[in-house]
């Protein structure tokens, strides 16, 4: 079986976002997507504090301070692209003006709960930015995790045990290993990487899987 | 590439249904999207409900809309000027609806809709004819009333100019509901006076980005050659 | 008794409009406050349509169809005034950033309830732009208005029996004879024409006044 | 003549009083006001109340205010960050408290607060731990929570250009939570790049009317020179 590496992952997330998307990708992986959005297509990139049509990380000694992402790091903006306040940014989330969403995630559960801004450990200092408003704000929202986590238990779930980011919101989540939709009638294989059989698949992840027709 | 410019009104307005709910921005006549409205009247959709700030003045434009009997409802703050003879006729004869609401709250409830917000509660209004029947709470010794949101499935606004992934800037008080508005319909189609190349509108001066429209039509008008 | 007509309503109630206000001026009587605010002072008028630092009409031929007031009116814009968007306009109202607007009445009542939108006429068609928001928006809310009906009767109320456009929001009433400050006690009669007796106020107003200390 | 600049830090921020509520502006370092945040560190104001997106960066501003112990409770989004060890160390002490605020949720209810709203109901947040104990309510289908204004004694801001009635405008990405903070705080002091003649930012381009700020200081930095 071929698992897909992490920017594998993310060049297949890339592939699905249409041309004229306007688009939010989270801290951390999927920020990789956009090293590989197609470059002829029109793909606006919102960063949270108050950017569209953010474009690539400025060439070394160019970077400016006051024009960073949602992760800090310094950005560019795109001819076209524009800058404004917080409510306003926030509003283009929580308004469903954004077409889709990448967020990782720790768990996401079969009907389409979220949970990636909390481990619920004792000690541990929460922390939750963003992650709430894009998990119910965007029309789609996108999941990139590995199937299972490190000890082989698999991150989709029939109810979250971590505390929840959103309730009912994702709506496809890419895996190392296959790709779901979460339908009203659960989650959907469609597509799995080579090498890889439906059994496999669902003795990995745990939960029923249906396969697209 | 995206391009939301369209090439005619005929085609700006085109997937207007009958029934739909269209904002018209304006104040007056400033902002108002006369092209656009002279081409929902050519279009032909029925049965709509308007949200703008005034119910018309003269014969033109929403006035001219109204006076073909295609508007079922208005929602509104100002019918009442003096040239709007048009709606008060209309209104006295029963044959349009009317929701009359505060300003503020015109603004408040369609910027809560385009900001996904449930319901608001509001100051303006309590206590009087405009707030009966809703729902009230006092919250820290004042008084505020529950409003619910204003969204659209259209938005019709002019804006000074205007790129081809919709980014626009306005002109002055001209300005009023155009960037409110665009923010809480689904489509949204903004008259502009000039296309300008992208990239040319300053990134810090955008007033509506993009992603709040859907199509942009140039209307050369006079003002804005002399501007 | 000396009745002051409007013109010297409205430079009476200029007078009291301090340095640095920020102030909303109703359509009708109120906008002619504007004509005689003291030349030296820097005072921010604010119109409901996106306006801050409206300044006078402009001269004839030089007249914008976009830059107009509240009453749709063409106007000229001062050196560091600026245009907003309807709903930040109304924040400035209903946030309580304006100093002191000034409205015209049919009614106040001696609380302070606000009567000036609607005659409650059979067949009137009501219209109520901004009044509800400035009414109940604004630190100070003054009002001006004869103090009588053409008919006589006072229009300084116990309560009104017009449609109130807000509750226990003026603070102060300039008419043609007196000017009332509305405090918790009732109406504070602070200024009388030349030639009025408080005992000829109290007639013609019909509710209890107090003399200001 | 309203001038709001003032000559020094030191004036800019002499009347913050000991628990005071104090927004400041800001996401990580873009439009965080070092200079004023350094003046109230001098000033000595303390068992302060803090409304930033964040809790601080390495050992400066935000994060050294925190050492020093001034600061009581911090409402904020995002406290846990690679450099946030300062924050970290105090609240693993309880030496301070936190309120956790889904970030749109922060920026919602300080819009409302500058709006004169007494609460909204938003959609983020249903469900989570967030959200515990807070009034819900089903609104068209939709599940939402109560939320109710934040509000300020003072709000310190950063801006690129100011003018003395107080316009601002912004730079880039710093421009994030000022506009906002500056009409949800009683008193708002603005530190900017460069002070310019009144008139001289164009009226359609200011994005913080004036009337939202009291107090203006000039803290020329090296990246707006180089701007």
């Amino acid at each position: 079986m071929n698992r897909l590496n992490r920017e594998q992952m993310a060049e297949r997330v890339a592939h699905d976002v249409p041309e004229g998307a306007y688009v939010n990708l989270g801290i951390g992986l999927p920020t990789k997507v956009a090293n590989f959005l197609p470059k002829g297509r029109d793909i606006f990139l919102q960063s949270e504090n108050g950017v569209l049509g953010m474009g690539p990380a400025p060439e070394p000694g160019k970077e400016d301070p006051d024009l960073i992402n949602a992760g800090k790091q310094p950005v560019t903006l795109l001819k076209g692209g524009c800058y404004f306040h917080h409510a306003d940014s926030f509003a283009m989330m929580r308004g469903g003006h954004l077409d889709i969403c990448v967020l990782g995630a720790f768990q996401v559960s079969v009907n389409g709960d979220l949970a990636n801004w909390h481990t619920g450990a004792p000690g541990a200092i929460p922390a939750v930015g963003g992650a709430m408003d894009l998990a119910i704000g965007a029309k789609q929202v996108f999941v990139m995790m590995d199937l299972q986590t490190k000890k082989g238990e698999s991150k989709l779930v029939e109810s979250c045990t971590y505390p929840v980011t959103g309730l009912n919101c994702v709506t496809r989540v890419y895996t190392d290993v296959a790709i779901f939709d979460l339908t009203a009638d659960g989650p959907v294989v469609i597509e799995m990487v080579s090498g890889m059989t439906f059994e496999q698949l669902q003795e990995m992840a745990g939960v029923p899987l249906r396969l697209a027709d | 590439m995206i391009d939301k410019t369209v090439a005619s009104l005929e085609e700006a307005v085109a997937n207007i249904f009958d029934g739909a709910t269209i904002m018209i921005g304006g104040f007056g006549t400033a902002g108002l999207p006369n092209a656009l409205i002279d081409a929902v009247i050519d279009q032909g959709a029925k049965d709509l409900t308007i949200i703008n700030n005034n119910a018309g003045n003269g014969e033109t434009g929403l006035a001219a809309l109204l006076k073909e009997k295609r508007v079922r409802k208005i929602v509104c703050s100002f019918p009442r000027q003096a040239d709007s003879h048009v709606f008060d006729a209309l209104y006295r004869a029963g044959e349009v609806e009317l929701e009359l609401v505060p300003q503020g709250n015109l603004a408040a409830r369609i910027q809560a809709a385009g900001s996904g917000l449930g319901a608001i509660f509001t100051p303006t209004g309590f206590g009087t004819l405009l707030a009966e029947g809703k729902e009230t709470r006092k919250i820290n010794g004042r008084d505020y009333v529950l409003e619910y949101p204003l969204q659209a499935d259209f938005a019709l606004i002019n804006a000074f100019k205007g790129d081809r992934w919709g980014n626009l800037v306005y002109r002055m008080s001209a300005r009023n509901f155009g960037p409110i508005m665009a923010m809480a319909a689904k489509q949204t189609i903004a008259q502009v006076s000039e296309v300008v190349p992208l990239g040319d509108l300053d990134p810090e001066v955008v007033v509506t980005p993009g992603i709040f429209v859907q199509r942009v039509i140039e209307v050369p008008s006079r003002k804005a050659a002399a501007a």
